[in-house]
């Protein structure tokens, strides 16, 4: 499985990239450390968008990060099929660069919230699921202060039937999301978007109690060495 | 030097969580007759020029594609006074 | 508006200087005269002042805290102790940790939110000034009764603005403690914790050597926030009901914060920093006088150059203001062009501001004119210094008198259990906690609920060899205890972090402080204060753990009424194989329950007596350091082995809230046995006590090895089921257990 | 029934961090001429009654009590319209 190379996505406020990075390289595929104000992909073959507070959240998680000069690369290389995973922020900034549809507002509680959260994997085909089983039930850490996902009536309807909820969350919705929303994909199920975070979740020692995670990271390298 | 103000909603079907708590915590402050409040943003922003039509054009276009996000929200822009 | 300068000051020696408005008396202003041999300028008076006001200079506290160093036990561990921004410990393997605890308690009352998010950003910046990475932060707060009115508008704020500032620096909360007591109700307690980790040979320290190499701030934009000042409200009571003198709130910019964290790390690892100071309580006063005092002895510093978020400040306000996310640095003429694109690189604006001199005098311009000229050392480091008479308060003998002996004791153990567990200090802190990112870094091996937070160390940098340790710390504190006795509570709030880190497997190596106090010009504050410094050196000295640094908060008072004494705590410990570590509680079934330490009847300050009488009174446990030291050896030794699966230390609520914390860890029940009784057995408070859980078949060795250290070990039961059960006096399902333990907090705050 | 705006804004010699953030980025998206911004909050106040002199009593004290934090925040109230 050697020789894949993950793109990890840096920005102001980016916290989770060393720990994303620390996920690809024990799946054993190599990280590449890329720079937001860079035009730069560095020819990777798929890229990690990690959480954080990119630009401190201001105005709105993501807004702002949406126009660095990295995306300005990102956004076509992703429409024209480079596998991409957003988590937590990421998910924010793929949504305000419309690679997702909808949004992700602030927690129904109005608290940020971090918990072991219960998730049913409700799509086994994207380039970032295929090694969980069809509903399989996993455990994942979430820590946000704004993932509730919404969406015009018309988008929720066209993404439930034609099978682009990738996650939903179990034994209590954290944050409101419609339709116990946790995570979503593109038409083609090569850009996935979740506010759970997997990449605290593939160490028995460290992080979330389980290592459900790794399933994100062996997916997509098989996925690559078999492209 | 002019000032701008963009003014930033919820459109009306999202939820709005913050609004509903203070809904909900004014008859416990002894606030009552008030039906729903929705919250929102307001940006005040200092123009170097004069808020001419070009200016003007200008702040549309940043509250289109940057203050709001018009997946859930809409604006509105007005000159100051 | 003319400004004050040097000249002017020589040529009108009578001019009136608002000293007094400034929290300085006379006689220190007349000191201030003296060494300048002239009236200071209002610039020089705002140095001053702020630099010998209580918070910053430690005027009426030093002489009683330099037991901590003259006391101090031998360590080979430590290679920084008190007097840098913060101390460092050496924790093998060429890594070191730099660790310390601060309060922001007065600006978090006038501002929950903003108050204690700068509280956070302030201890984080200190650990970053050593040349460490932030790892990790904790949070001991204290707070009015929990159904307190107020408390409800400022616990939600404190620890939004916690969550907000640590989240948002992307350091994980590994630990804490909320106390609700309604001493607290006018003077809540924000001590805020930061841990960094750097390679032993990259400790960075706050001075200026070099004539000739310049002065460097960078970070946020310096505007009027905390004039005033903080320095100088934290150095003053609160009156009565007074809205009065509250300064311009200090607004913290957290994203700032992190920019700055990731590019202090840049500058060290291009090697361009010579000498670096963090910018907290008296801004750029602060940061100016100490540098060049611990340097070469001068600076030369053009004020005007110093960036403004409103141009109108004043140059004293410049002086004074506590801006936050501001740092200084001292870099040779030759490495500022790298300085800058680094700086540059992250968005953190820097600006050369001066040069350091070997004249001895730190020198400011302003519009040209000197208006600064003073030896720098006489501001940092030669304030006054109190010895604050000091007595037993008038009501000490009756309080120690009014044992709890008589106290009635309850009829019905199993609801007296759910009343203490379902009581604020003891329930559940998770709707706190869940408030804050403890999985940020991916280093996080135990956090909230467990008694220690603990780090595995895993950080990558230039000549790093990957190591298998950990850490853990521990913060505590106990008002009630102090109040009874301060020597003693003192004792046992390290007593209590030692235990909490040692019940992890982690070795104590050193402590860091927090003491909260009221007002030191009350003799019976000031007594307290000697009496909780004396008795916590003793102990260091006791357990082997030197004092690496820590904070004094005074005046933490409404009127004449001051808080409980507040000393909190810290210890950080190692651990050689993080793997190892001892987990939280019941961890499995089928386990052998073992109570280690031996049980006295002891319920002075108890919170049995507190929840079920609103009683204070008596003594508070015995603080026996030996039998303290031993059951750490244990624990720590029989960690090594992998002889014990689970534990959990007693304290607030005795054995009884032990054994249902123990069980709720993993949902995992216990039936148990007691010896004497019951009351006593389950709800004593005796200090040196932990629980474990073991498999059956290490009983012999973990038996064997309590017997070395003289610690008594009791066979308690066994773990399994889905109900804490006592033979004979209580059966409670974990379920239940859950419901009174999780549901307090949720119903006081939302 | 009636709609009062509330305006809550920093207090000018408090620090805006948000503000500041988009008025950085501005130039980068390639808007120019926009000297400084300030971020607020704005809440619509739905009335059960008219909008009388007793009802945006209320209202302000609403705003000083709750809706504004008046240790940082400033507030103006005002009718729609
Ligand atoms: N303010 C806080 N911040 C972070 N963690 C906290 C806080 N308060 C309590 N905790 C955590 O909750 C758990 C229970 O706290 P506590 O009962 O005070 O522990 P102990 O009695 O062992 O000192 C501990 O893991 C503690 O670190
Ligand atoms: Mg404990």
């Amino acid at each position: 499985m050697s020789g894949a190379r993950v793109g990890v996505v840096t920005f102001p406020g980016t916290l989770d990239d060393q720990d994303a990075a620390r996920a690809v390289r024990l799946a054993g595929a190599e990280p590449v450390p890329l720079w937001h104000a860079d035009h730069d992909l560095k020819g990777v073959d798929a890229v990690f968008l990690p959480g954080g507070f990119s630009y401190g959240d201001y105005l709105r998680c993501g807004a702002i990060s949406r126009f660095a000069p990295l995306m300005d690369e990102l956004i076509p290389a992703a429409r024209s099929g480079l596998p991409v995973l957003g988590t937590c922020n990421g998910f924010q900034i793929l949504c305000e660069a419309h690679l997702l549809p909808g949004a992700l507002t602030r927690n129904a509680s109005l608290h940020y919230v971090c918990r072991d959260q219960g998730i049913r994997v409700v799509n086994n085909r994207t380039a970032w699921t295929r090694d969980f089983e069809q509903g399989q039930d996993i455990v994942l850490p979430v820590k946000h202060g704004e993932g509730r996902y919404v969406a015009s009536d018309e988008t929720l309807a066209e993404l439930e039937s034609t099978g682009r909820v990738v996650f939903r969350y179990l034994g209590g919705n954290p944050n409101g999301s419609l339709n116990d929303i946790a995570g979503i994909t593109n038409e083609t199920g090569t850009i996935v978007g979740l506010m759970p975070h997997p990449e605290h979740a593939v160490e028995e020692l460290v992080g979330a109690p389980s290592t459900d995670g790794r399933a994100f990271f062996t997916s997509i390298l098989k996925k690559l060495v078999n492209a | 030097m002019a000032r701008v103000i963009v003014d930033v909603m919820l459109k009306p079907e999202i939820l709005d969580p913050q609004g509903q708590a203070i809904a909900r915590a004014l008859p416990r402050l002894g606030f009552e007759g008030v039906g729903a409040v929705r919250q929102g943003k307001r940006f005040e922003i200092e123009l170097d020029g004069p808020a001419d039509e070009a200016a003007l054009a200008d702040v549309r276009k940043m509250a289109e594609t940057l203050l709001a996000n018009t997946v859930i929200e809409d604006y509105a822009v007005h000159v100051e006074g | 508006m003319t400004t004050d300068n040097v000249k002017r000051a020589g040529e009108t020696p009578d001019e009136a200087m608002p000293y007094a408005e400034l929290g300085m008396k006379l006689d220190e202003y007349d000191k201030v005269k003296d060494i300048l041999g002239r009236r200071p300028t209002s610039s020089e008076l705002a140095i001053y002042s702020v630099m010998w006001s209580e918070h910053c200079s430690y005027k009426s506290s030093k002489v009683h805290l330099k037991q901590f160093a003259t006391k101090a036990p031998a360590s080979e561990a430590l290679l920084v102790g008190m007097g840098e921004n913060a101390g460092v410990v050496d924790i093998g393997d060429g890594w070191a940790a730099t660790f310390k605890i601060e309060s922001h308690n007065h600006p978090s009352y006038v501002e929950p939110h903003q108050g204690a998010a700068t509280g956070v950003g302030g201890i984080v910046r200190d650990i970053m000034s050593m040349g460490a990475r932030p790892i990790a932060v904790m949070d001991a707060l204290r707070f009015g009764a929990a159904d307190a009115k107020d408390t409800r508008r400022v616990l939600p704020g404190v620890v939004e603005g916690i969550s907000h500032y640590g989240n948002c620096l992307g350091l994980p909360n590994i630990g804490g403690e909320v106390v609700f007591d309604p001493c607290y109700i006018g003077n809540p307690l924000v001590n805020a914790l930061c841990v960094g980790l750097l390679r032993k040979d990259q400790i960075k320290l706050a001075t200026a050597p070099g004539p000739g190499n310049k002065v460097v701030l960078f970070g946020a934009s310096t505007g009027p926030d905390g004039i005033g000042g903080a320095s100088v409200l934290a150095s003053a009571t609160f009156e009565d009901g007074s809205e009065a003198k509250r300064p311009a709130v200090q607004v913290g910019d957290p994203f700032m914060e992190k920019l700055l964290i990731e590019c202090c790390l840049e500058l060290y690892a291009a090697d361009v920093v010579v000498g670096i100071q963090d910018l907290g309580a008296a801004g750029v006063s602060c940061a100016t006088t100490e540098l060049a005092a611990k340097g070469t002895g001068g600076m030369d510093v053009t004020l005007d150059l110093v960036p403004l978020r409103d141009p109108n400040l004043r140059p004293e306000e410049i002086l004074m203001s506590e801006s936050q996310e501001r740092m200084m640095a001292v870099v040779r003429p030759s490495d500022i062009p790298a300085f800058m694109a680094i700086c540059q690189k992250w968005d953190v604006p820097a600006t050369v501001i001066g040069e350091v001199t070997d004249t001895g005098r730190l020198v400011m311009t302003w519009r040209g004119e000197v208006i600064v000229d003073i030896p720098p050392g006489t501001a940092a480091d030669d304030g006054p210094v109190y010895q604050r008479p000091f007595h037993e308060p008038a009501g000490q003998q009756a309080l120690n008198a009014d044992t709890p002996d008589s106290l009635e004791r309850p009829a019905d153990l199993k609801q007296a259990l759910l009343q203490l567990l379902g009581s604020p200090n003891v329930a559940s802190k998770e709707w706190v906690t869940s408030q804050y990112d403890r999985y940020v870094r991916s280093n996080t091996v135990l956090a909230q609920p467990a008694d220690a937070g603990v780090l595995r160390i895993s950080e990558h940098m230039e000549g790093a060899v990957e190591t298998k340790r950990g850490i853990a710390l521990a913060t505590d504190g106990n008002g009630r205890y102090t109040r009874l006795d301060p020597y003693t509570g003192a004792q046992l709030a390290l007593a209590e972090a030692f235990r909490n880190v040692a019940t992890t497997g982690a070795k104590p190596l050193a402590v860091t402080n927090c003491l909260n106090f009221g007002s030191p010009e009350d003799p019976e504050v000031m007594w307290q204060f000697a009496e909780a410094t004396r008795g916590l050196a003793d102990a260091c000295r006791a357990l082997g753990v030197p004092v690496t640094g820590g904070n004094v908060s005074f005046y933490n008072q409404t009127g004449s009424q001051a808080i409980h004494p507040t000393p909190v705590v810290g210890v950080l410990g190692v651990i050689d194989d993080v793997s190892k570590r001892i987990r939280s509680g019941f961890v499995a079934e089928g386990l052998k329950v073992l109570l280690l330490g031996e049980t006295k009847e002891e319920f002075g300050g108890s919170e049995w007596a507190h929840v079920a009488h609103g009683h204070l009174g008596g003594l508070p446990p015995e603080a026996d350091l030996e039998a303290e030291k031993q059951l750490a050896e244990v624990l720590v030794e029989a960690g090594r082995r992998g002889l014990v699966e689970g534990s959990h230390d007693l304290s607030d609520g005795g054995l009884a809230v032990a054994l249902a914390e123990a069980c709720l860890a993993q949902g995992v029940g216990a039936t148990v046995t007691l010896g004497g009784d019951p009351f006593v057995d389950l709800f004593s408070e005796s200090a040196s006590r932990v629980l474990v859980a073991i498999r059956p078949e290490a009983f012999e060795e973990l038996a064997a090895l309590c017997g070395d250290h003289e610690v008594p070990c009791y066979g308690l039961g066994t773990t399994g089921g889905d109900a804490l059960v006592v033979e004979g006096v209580l059966e409670i399902p974990v379920t239940e257990l859950r419901q009174t333990h999780e549901s307090t907090l949720p119903a006081l705050f939302g």
